[in-house]
């Protein structure tokens, strides 16, 4: 019990390492403000792993820690609260686990910046895993809803952290916006369940028990399509699917070990995390689940086709991710809400891991991206290249690597619902197999193409970056033995096992159509035969790879470099139009339209009084001619209308 | 045809002739002849209904007095010239045409009145100057008396305006 | 009956006095005790103690509300002496004789306060008129103000014969064959075509004698025309009592049957509003602007006329004080200025601070901004229109036309605030302490009335 | 005799006055035509004087004569507006050699 | 101490009044500026201490009985009676906390005729409470006009070029406005049952609440009163005035006219509107809730096109009150409550928006956006505060306004689900909007503008603190606003329903 009551904890020092951080930049050293950001992040991580313990345990039920009312209006209340259970003792290990080693790497890393600069780094990154908790811990949507416009701020400060270059601030600002777009449709759901249910919270919709929810039981209700298919518009937002990706590539404009803890591990994965915790909601709309599924696949495939092209480091990593994404919402959207989760645990620990250890060749290559200027250095940067070597085989599902695990239970569960899915998930698998051997082999393999300076400069980087990377590494490689298949051993599912308490009520409604152990054993050796013959390919093709000059390129690869045009496509759409509008309400609409009718009215009275002091003519003749004139309207009126 | 309605019907028309005189007459003196002729008229109406006394005091005040008084100004501005400009031809017609419609839209309405056909009773002695003396200096006292002040406000006023003023040093 | 008498008689005394007064200053203080005593009187007589007795045969009538009207019209000549006295002197050399002429305008005042037959009626009108045209001329080798004297001459001998034909239509549809005004009151039948025909043209005629519209063409034209002392006489004092005959004359006699007629007041009372305002907004000279602004007021003052309820009787008088005070004091004001014209007025705050601020008093008042008895004059007059629940956009044109009215009011505000002076304009104002003083006491007046109304119309039911 | 006979008349007679007083130029037959005005009220007056005159009884007696009395007083302020009024006129023909009303327009707009 | 508690809504006009009008004789710029700023914090002492006196929420009634009244003009049923509901102590607690905040910020400033300055402010301020405590009709008209004079002289005075042409629209049309809605008080007058025994009707809001309305009537003074409050709010379309007011008038005037006066117009749309119109509100609301919508999408697209700051305020802030009037005529529990809690919270957000632009146009002697680049490196504690007061502006939560605008969508929500929709759009643009803006100025290359940028007085610095406290503690615990104002929404709402 001790433990959970020390919850509050968990978000409350991270703020205060922000706070400390942010307001005493300019006084304490960066050595001490870096072991102050760590170290929060270090006792909220024991914290949660003592929580982790005792939700573990048997018997444990769901726990409600409510603080004070946070919006009290007639029958509506919103309490500030807390929601302990597995799901959420689950993220809180990932989020503080991954985020500590983030915050050490990022000493190291970070070390250059100025004195001021390192502190408000420091201050915002605390300040991230401050709302990120918030938003895993919340009781209701609405505390929830308060991390996740959270994350949304300190992804933007932090993308553009180096706010001299207009360019990342425009990025900043542009995912911002696009989760703001997302966030809306958050907002809009939490209206209308408020307005169904009249409430917000988990406990009384979610209680397996007497749950608004659990009590439902008809399938496809219009409230329940609207509220959940509104909430997904908020996970599209956030974890970057299609139509609302776009921002995520260009949040690599950022730090990289942001990179790595906000867009890789943790906060994109909001939206799975969100759609987990409303399982029972989705479960009741299948229709909803139809186009999460299909969202997320379209998503996994495109993205991982963009990726193919890319030539930056980070993009490549950033449209893997948006990818891997996409896979967790296909996960979700055939009802394996646990494969999701699980491919969420497994995906934070490599994706970090490749992003720290592409921040390792960044560092070393002084600031350069471009793949197509690396190359070779595997030999200089032993740990870095076998840790993103490790990183690679997770990513690309071979065995027995954890991307293996999770990413295989998300496609028989595919499978499951229909082949199709299964194929299509498997395409996507070797297209990311592809392109990070692609990008592997690029950057560590073949020779030197930067310049002498830069060859020079290259180096090992410190053991402050790459002991994160071997942790992070080792926790690739075996991170996936805790939910090893029932295919090769019973009951080893440990994963499964410990969130099925939150996935309980859901499974009632999920047709129970599991895969035969044969077929699902053909399916597993058939993906992974053809993996490893991809990622051999691909990794032999860029093996010596050169820039070739340029090439008369088809129309599909132009599209592909170019990320099929969106971000254009996107700006004619919106960006102009919304300016341009802006431009003619100002200047036409509003100037001489409406302030034109109301100056026009004032310019109308002073035109009549032009013309009317004409009537004064000066001449008596007239203005007697006027009164009787008068006269006789008035006559007119008294004596011949009744 | 009675005398009296005979009476009537040629003081009318004269009465008309010498209205329109005064307004088309292009010298003035013309004009205040024809004005005379005017009250001359009413006043022959005045006699009609047996109201002598007011008959006579038109007779003294208007034809007697106030046209005198008009006569000597035009004689002084030496105006019997026919000095007037046309006026603006479209004023005169609007003029003449407001005033027509008013005169038909009175005459118009006032025929429907109720009293319109009650028959007149000149001959009583009402109009005579004993009682209208009587009335006024018993029933009218008050307003004879407060009139008193309109003459001397209007005394005050034209000797006002007709004294030359003494050359002033303004500023 | 007192104060007919009195003022008479003190016109007598004025009259005699430009004989022997030597001094010029000796007028103006004659003038200011004879208007104390008129007011005195008048007070005597309003809480009951008449010093004549004369039998009226109920020619006129005196009852409170004229009484009233009376104290309210004298305190505002008191002020009128008080502030514009020395500048009568302007106009020419005969002061006392101008002065004998204003008692005599207040005589006829004080009989259109209390008339009760249409004879007083006609009387009271002519002894208020003939000395203006005089005045207004008074200034001989201004050919302006010769002209204004015979526009206003001519017009309102006409309007004066279409009054009289009026009454001669009255007198003939009245089967009582009297001119008494309670004696016309006819029940609630139809008006009967003579006594309607007689109504429309008495309209015209008074509706002259307050300038409203279409029959205000003389006032600008006068107004600007006449020496500015007199204009701001002949805007407030005159103005007010001619709306007082209007007033006491409509609701005494037409007053049971208002519904069958007041469709002419609201097109005489919307013309007035829309005409007065919307020209006023163009003119470069304040005294004009004033000029046309005095009509807009005639039309709020219609408002009175429109209602005829007890309401409309206070709004009245509070309307007739309100706007009688604030005209007088801004009349006071642009008097001591060289250039009328609102150029002149431009950095007034910088050069004059106290009589900026009077000025700006006295015209938020005229635009009726709360806590300036404008405000609550226009707000009685509006409530007994509204009270009286015909015509309601009658109303809502009219606060349209104050908003208007805000337009030029506040060009002469912005002129003395905001403005900087241009300079040798109105340079060398020079004014004395008791002006000041007086001029802040006015000033006092109208915020007074602006928030305690009640000072002025609970003497109403006294 | 009908009353509407004269009241015909004098209604004629007055827009006769009117439409000289909107038509004529000199402001001293202007004023002619007021004074044209004013009589035909009078007369009308007198006429309705007459028509009240109904019997020979205290009350219309004095109904009669009440209107009688008031042309007295018309004619007695027309008198004093005439004095005033040439005065006036006088004024101005001294100071504009004109009477014509056409050139008063120093006043306008 | 202060006597009994009926005396707080007295003191708050009185102070206000009375030392505004000892300001005129106060010559010394220095002094005066002191005296307003003594002035100003013992009306917010009072203001606090009435706060504490008692729990409106626990005690509804004592808006009725705590009303002190005296006898002003009782032959037409009107009295000097004043009173405060939990409305009316949160918007006065609200004037007289900007107040200080105000002198304070602008302290530095200078003025021609300081001491007329400081006492039109006062005035102004008097004019504002009065507005807020009048519990009778022809007083609060009488106030609502106090209001205006004194800041239509204030922003003609003192501002940029073409200010006389643009307050004085200003002027004239709040003037037309409030003009309009007197006649709709008359007309609701008429028709009110006697209180006192002397006079026929009566001016009391009980009265005005009581009147016997046919719905037919309802329906035109609906829009005379709705002139008069749209045209102060302002709603779209009669906003044209504002942009131009505030891009020329002096700061401490257009904080006043964007942090209180703006709720002077909310506020009589919810005390005299809502609960004395019901069936026109029914009839209407629709429409104006359309408008008002299209009020804060349209303004939201022309704030980002903005390249003067104080403009850019401007069109920011017509966005916000378009929500904010939205959710009014929404009129259920919620909205109202978000209305009220978005009255303060709009209020402490603009001004501090405004305090930063005029710390910058102070710094940096340009207020175009175009001309601004790079500020945050010069002084990054500047760019703190504004970008906590921006993402509060554009209702981040735990910022204050999240949780106003969350009950106000959720208001409209209940109503009519498009209505929500695209106010949400409204949500999404703001944060276009406000982030470009903080982007253009704050970030970016240091250029030559910002190098000369000066440094902020610590005076500004400690009302900022204060105000982002405040955010801040809004956005976290805004429970004590919500429980003053509920028994308010309850009675509007009980009114409403029962008519």
């Amino acid at each position: 019990m001790d433990a959970i009551q020390l919850i509050y904890l968990v978000p409350l020092l991270p703020l205060i390492g922000c706070l400390i951080n942010g307001l005493a930049r300019n006084v304490l050293s960066k050595t001490i403000i870096g072991i102050i950001g760590s170290a929060v992040v270090f006792i909220s991580f024991c914290i949660s792993v003592l929580i982790f313990m005792q939700v573990s345990k048997e018997g444990f039920v769901t726990q409600n820690i409510r603080y004070f009312d946070f919006i009290h209006v007639g029958k509506l209340l919103i309490p500030f609260e807390f929601q302990v259970d597995q799901l959420t003792s689950l993220f809180l290990l990932i989020i503080t686990g991954v985020g500590f080693l983030i915050h050490v790497y990022s000493i190291s890393y970070m070390k250059e910046e100025s004195q001021s600069g390192f502190g408000r780094y420091f201050s915002y990154l605390n300040l991230f895993v401050f709302s990120m908790l918030i938003l895993v811990l919340g009781g209701n949507y609405v505390i929830m809803y308060i991390g996740w416009e959270g994350v949304g701020l300190c992804s933007y400060l932090l993308i553009g952290f180096w706010f001299k270059d207009q360019a990342n601030n425009d990025a900043g600002k542009k995912a911002f916006i696009m989760n703001r777009i997302g966030d809306v449709g958050f907002l809009l759901a939490v209206f209308w369940m408020i307005s169904a249910f009249g409430t917000a919270s988990y406990a009384p919709l979610y209680n397996s028990e007497n749950g608004i929810i659990s009590s439902i039981t008809a399938l496809n209700s219009p409230a329940i399509v609207g509220i959940t298919l509104l909430l997904f518009v908020g996970a599209i937002g956030k974890s970057a699917q299609i139509p609302l990706y776009t921002w995520l590539p260009d949040a690599m404009a950022g730090p990289t070990p942001v990179s790595a803890l906000i867009h890789a591990a943790t906060m994109v994965t909001a939206g799975i995390y969100m759609i987990a915790r409303s399982n029972i909601l989705y479960s009741l709309a299948p229709v909803t689940l139809a186009g999460v599924a299909s969202i997320g696949l379209i998503t996994a495939i495109v993205a991982a086709i963009i990726a193919l092209k890319q030539n930056d480091i980070k993009k490549v990593l950033a449209y893997s991710t948006v990818s891997q994404l996409g896979y967790m919402f296909l996960g979700l959207g055939v009802g394996a809400y646990s494969a999701a989760v699980f491919h969420v645990m497994t995906h934070a620990f490599f994706k970090a891991l490749l992003f720290l250890a592409a921040g390792s060749v960044i560092h070393a290559m002084g600031g350069e991206q471009d793949m197509t200027k690396m190359g070779g250095l595997g030999k200089k940067m032993k740990i870095t290249y076998v840790t993103f070597f490790i990183a690679t085989l997770a990513i690309a599902g071979i065995p027995p690597f954890s991307g293996f695990f999770s990413k295989d239970e998300i496609l028989s569960a595919a499978f499951a619902q229909s082949p199709l899915l299964y194929i299509l998930g498997v395409g996507g698998a070797l297209l990311t197999a592809f392109y990070m051997f692609r990008a592997l082999a690029m950057t560590f393999k073949g020779n030197f193409r930067g310049t002498a300076e830069q060859e020079h400069h290259v180096h090992e980087s410190p053991a402050a970056m790459t002991i994160p990377l071997i942790i992070l590494a080792t926790l690739s490689i075996v991170g996936g033995f805790v939910g090893i298949p029932e295919v090769f051993v019973k009951n080893a599912n440990k994963f499964n096992d410990f969130l099925s308490p939150v996935f309980a009520h859901s499974a009632t409604f999920m047709s129970e159509n599991h895969v035969s152990h044969q077929t699902d054993l053909i399916l597993i050796i058939v993906s992974s035969v053809l993996i490893i013959v991809v990622s051999i390919w691909g990794y032999n093709k860029y093996k010596n790879y050169t820039p070739s000059p340029a090439v008369s390129e088809n129309a599909f690869v132009k599209a592909v470099k170019n990320k099929f045009y969106i971000d254009e496509a996107y700006d004619i759409l919106f960006v102009k139009p919304y300016r341009a509008l802006g431009a003619f309400l100002n200047n036409i609409f509003d100037q001489k339209g409406i302030d034109g009718i109301v100056n026009g009215v004032g310019r109308s009275v002073n035109y009549g009084s032009r013309q009317l002091r004409l009537l004064q003519s000066g001449q008596v003749g007239s203005y007697l001619l006027l009164m009787v004139i008068g006269l006789l309207i008035l006559f007119i009126i008294q004596l011949f209308t009744k | 045809m009675e005398i009296t309605q005979i009476l009537f019907w040629f003081l009318s028309a004269l009465a008309l002739f010498g209205a329109i005189g005064v307004v088309a007459s292009k010298n003035p003196i013309y004009s205040v002849l024809c004005l005379i002729i005017v009250f001359f008229a009413i006043s022959g109406h005045y006699v009609l209904m047996n109201a002598q006394f007011l008959a006579i005091v038109n007779i003294i005040v208007y034809a007697g007095a106030i046209m005198v008084l008009f006569l000597f100004v035009i004689m002084l501005m030496n105006l019997n010239a026919e000095t007037e400009p046309m006026k603006n031809v479209y004023m005169k017609l609007a003029g003449v045409i407001s005033g027509l419609t008013l005169m038909i839209v009175l005459v118009a309405a006032l025929s429907h009145s109720d009293s319109a056909n009650t028959l007149m009773r000149p001959g009583t002695s009402v109009g005579l100057t004993e009682n209208l003396g009587k009335a006024l200096f018993n029933q009218y006292v008050v307003p004879f008396e407060i009139s008193s002040v309109l003459f001397l406000s209007a005394m005050v006023g034209a000797i006002l305006i007709g004294k030359k003023d003494v050359v002033k040093n303004r500023i | 009956m007192n104060a007919i008498i009195i003022t008479a008689l003190w016109g007598v005394i004025m009259m005699f006095g430009g004989v022997f007064f030597k001094k010029s200053t000796t007028p103006k203080f004659w003038a200011i005790a004879g208007i104390i005593i008129v007011l005195l009187a008048n007070l005597f007589e309003f809480f009951g103690h008449p010093f004549f007795n004369v039998d009226t045969k109920g020619m006129l009538k005196f009852d409170s509300f004229g009484l009233h009207f009376n104290t309210i019209a004298f305190i505002c000549t008191l002020l009128f002496f008080l502030l514009n006295g020395k500048d009568f002197e302007k106009i020419g050399m005969h002061v006392s004789e101008y002065f004998a002429l204003m008692f005599f305008v207040l005589c006829g005042l004080s009989i259109l306060s209390s008339f009760n037959t249409l004879l007083l009626l006609f009387l009271g009108i002519e002894i208020l008129s003939i000395p203006l045209y005089i005045l207004t001329g008074s200034d001989k080798r201004n050919l302006k103000g010769n002209e204004a004297a015979l526009k206003y001459l001519l017009m309102g001998a006409f309007s004066t014969g279409i009054l009289l034909m009026g009454i001669a239509l009255i007198y003939g549809g009245n089967t009582l064959g009297s001119f008494y005004i309670d004696a016309i009151n006819l029940g609630t039948g139809n008006l009967p075509v003579l006594i309607a025909g007689g109504l429309v043209l008495i309209l015209v005629g008074i509706s002259f004698k307050v300038s409203a519209a279409p029959f205000h063409f003389w006032a600008p034209d006068v107004y600007d025309g006449a020496p500015a002392v007199v204009s701001s006489f002949m805007m407030t004092i005159v103005k007010i009592a001619a709306f007082v005959a209007f007033f006491r004359l409509f609701q005494t006699s037409f007053g049971a049957m208002q519904h069958q007629w007041q469709m002419l007041i609201v097109v005489i009372t919307a013309a007035t509003l829309l005409i007065g305002n919307i020209t006023a907004v163009f003119q470069k000279s304040v005294k004009r602007m004033l000029a046309y602004s005095s009509i807009s007021h005639a039309g709020f003052m219609m408002f009175t006329l429109f209602a005829l309820n007890d309401t409309a009787k206070e709004g009245l008088l509070l309307y007739a004080a309100a706007y009688s005070i604030a005209t007088i004091g801004i009349f006071a004001v642009i008097i001591k200025m060289s250039d009328y014209s609102i150029e002149g007025f431009n950095g007034l705050g910088k050069k004059q601070p106290l009589l900026a601020l009077t000025a700006v008093i006295f015209l938020l008042s005229l635009t009726g901004i709360p806590l300036t008895a404008g405000f609550t004059a226009k707000f009685y007059v509006l409530m007994a229109a509204v009270k009286d629940g015909h015509q309601l956009w009658l109303v809502v044109l009219a606060v349209i036309c104050a908003a208007i009215g805000a337009v030029y009011y506040f060009k002469v505000i912005q002129a003395i605030y905001f403005k900087d002076p241009v300079p040798g304009v109105n340079d060398e104002i020079n004014v004395s302490s008791s002006f000041k003083f007086l001029l802040v006491v006015t000033a006092a007046l109208i915020i007074l009335l602006g928030f305690l109304p009640g000072l002025l119309i609970d003497w109403i039911y006294y | 005799m009908e009353i509407k006979w004269y009241i015909f008349l004098s209604l004629t007679l007055f827009c006769i006055g009117i439409i000289g007083a909107l038509t004529r130029r000199n402001s001293i037959i202007v004023f002619m035509c007021i004074e044209l005005m004013l009589n035909s009220v009078n007369l009308m007056l007198v006429a309705f004087s007459k028509m009240h005159m109904a019997g020979a009884n205290i009350l219309s007696y004095s109904m009669a004569s009440s209107a009688q009395i008031f042309v007295f007083f018309i004619m007695i302020v027309a008198a004093a507006e005439v004095s005033v009024g040439l005065a006036i006129i006088v004024l101005l023909y001294r100071n504009t050699r004109s009477i014509d009303i056409n050139f008063l327009n120093r006043l306008k707009n | 101490m202060l006597g009994t508690y009926y005396t707080f809504p007295e003191l708050l006009i009185w102070i206000p009044f009375i030392t505004g009008l000892i300001a005129i004789f106060i010559k010394n710029e220095k002094s005066v500026k002191m005296f307003a700023l003594l002035s100003s914090i013992a009306t917010l002492v009072v203001s606090v201490i009435s706060l504490c006196y008692t729990d409106v929420a626990a005690h509804p009634e004592f808006f009725y009985y705590n009303n002190v009244s005296y006898v002003w003009m009782p032959y037409i049923g009107s009295s000097f009676s004043v009173g405060l509901d939990g409305m009316g102590f949160l918007l006065t607690f609200l004037t007289a906390f900007s107040y200080p905040l105000i002198f304070a910020a602008t302290y530095k400033s200078e003025y021609k005729n300081a001491n007329a300055f400081f006492a039109l402010m006062l005035l102004t301020q008097a004019g504002i409470m009065g507005v807020f405590v009048a519990t009778d009709a022809l007083l609060f008209y009488f106030f609502w006009e106090l209001a205006l004079i004194p800041i239509y002289f204030l922003c003609s005075r003192w501002g940029g070029e073409k200010r006389i042409a643009a307050t004085f629209k200003f002027f004239v049309y709040t003037f037309l406005g409030s003009l309009l809605m007197l006649v709709g008080i008359i007309f609701v007058y008429v028709h009110t049952a006697p209180v006192t025994p002397d006079s026929a009707h009566s001016f009391s809001i009980n009265a005005f609440y009581n009147a016997a309305l046919s719905s037919g009537q309802q329906d035109w003074l609906f829009w005379l009163f709705f002139i008069a409050f749209a045209v102060k709010i302002p709603i779209f379309p009669f906003h044209t005035w504002q942009p131009d007011v505030y891009e020329q008038s002096n700061y401490p005037s257009v904080m006043v006219l964007s942090g209180l006066m703006v709720k002077m117009g909310a506020f009589g749309v919810i005390r005299w509107i809502l609960p004395i119109f019901p069936a026109a509100v029914a009839k209407y609301e629709h429409l104006v809730m359309a408008l008002c919508i299209i009020g804060l999408i349209y303004a939201s697209c022309i704030a980002l096109y903005q390249n003067d700051l104080k403009r850019f305020v401007a069109w920011s802030s017509i966005a916000h009150l378009g929500l904010m009037s939205a959710a009014i005529f929404a009129a259920n529990e919620l909205s109202l409550q978000g209305v009220m809690l978005e009255m303060l919270n709009h209020g402490i957000n603009i001004l501090a928006l405004w305090i930063v632009v005029d710390i910058i146009e102070k710094k940096t002697g340009v207020r175009k956006i175009s001309q601004l680049s790079g500020l945050a490196g010069k002084s990054p504690a500047l760019a703190i505060f504004l970008v906590i007061i921006a993402f509060a502006n554009i209702a981040l939560p735990l910022s204050n306004s999240f949780v106003s605008e969350f009950l106000m969508l959720n208001g409209l929500f209940d109503f009519n689900i498009w209505f929500a929709v695209f106010g949400t759009i409204g949500i999404i643009l703001s944060a276009v909007y406000m982030l470009s803006m903080v982007q253009r100025t704050f970030f970016g290359k240091a250029n030559v503008v910002a190098e000369q940028a000066k440094k902020m007085s610590a005076g500004q610095g400690i009302v900022l603190f204060a105000l982002v406290v405040a955010i801040l503690f809004l956005g976290i615990y805004p429970e004590p606003v919500i429980h003053l104002t509920q028994s308010t929404v309850t009675d509007i709402l009980s009114k409403m329903s029962l008519k």
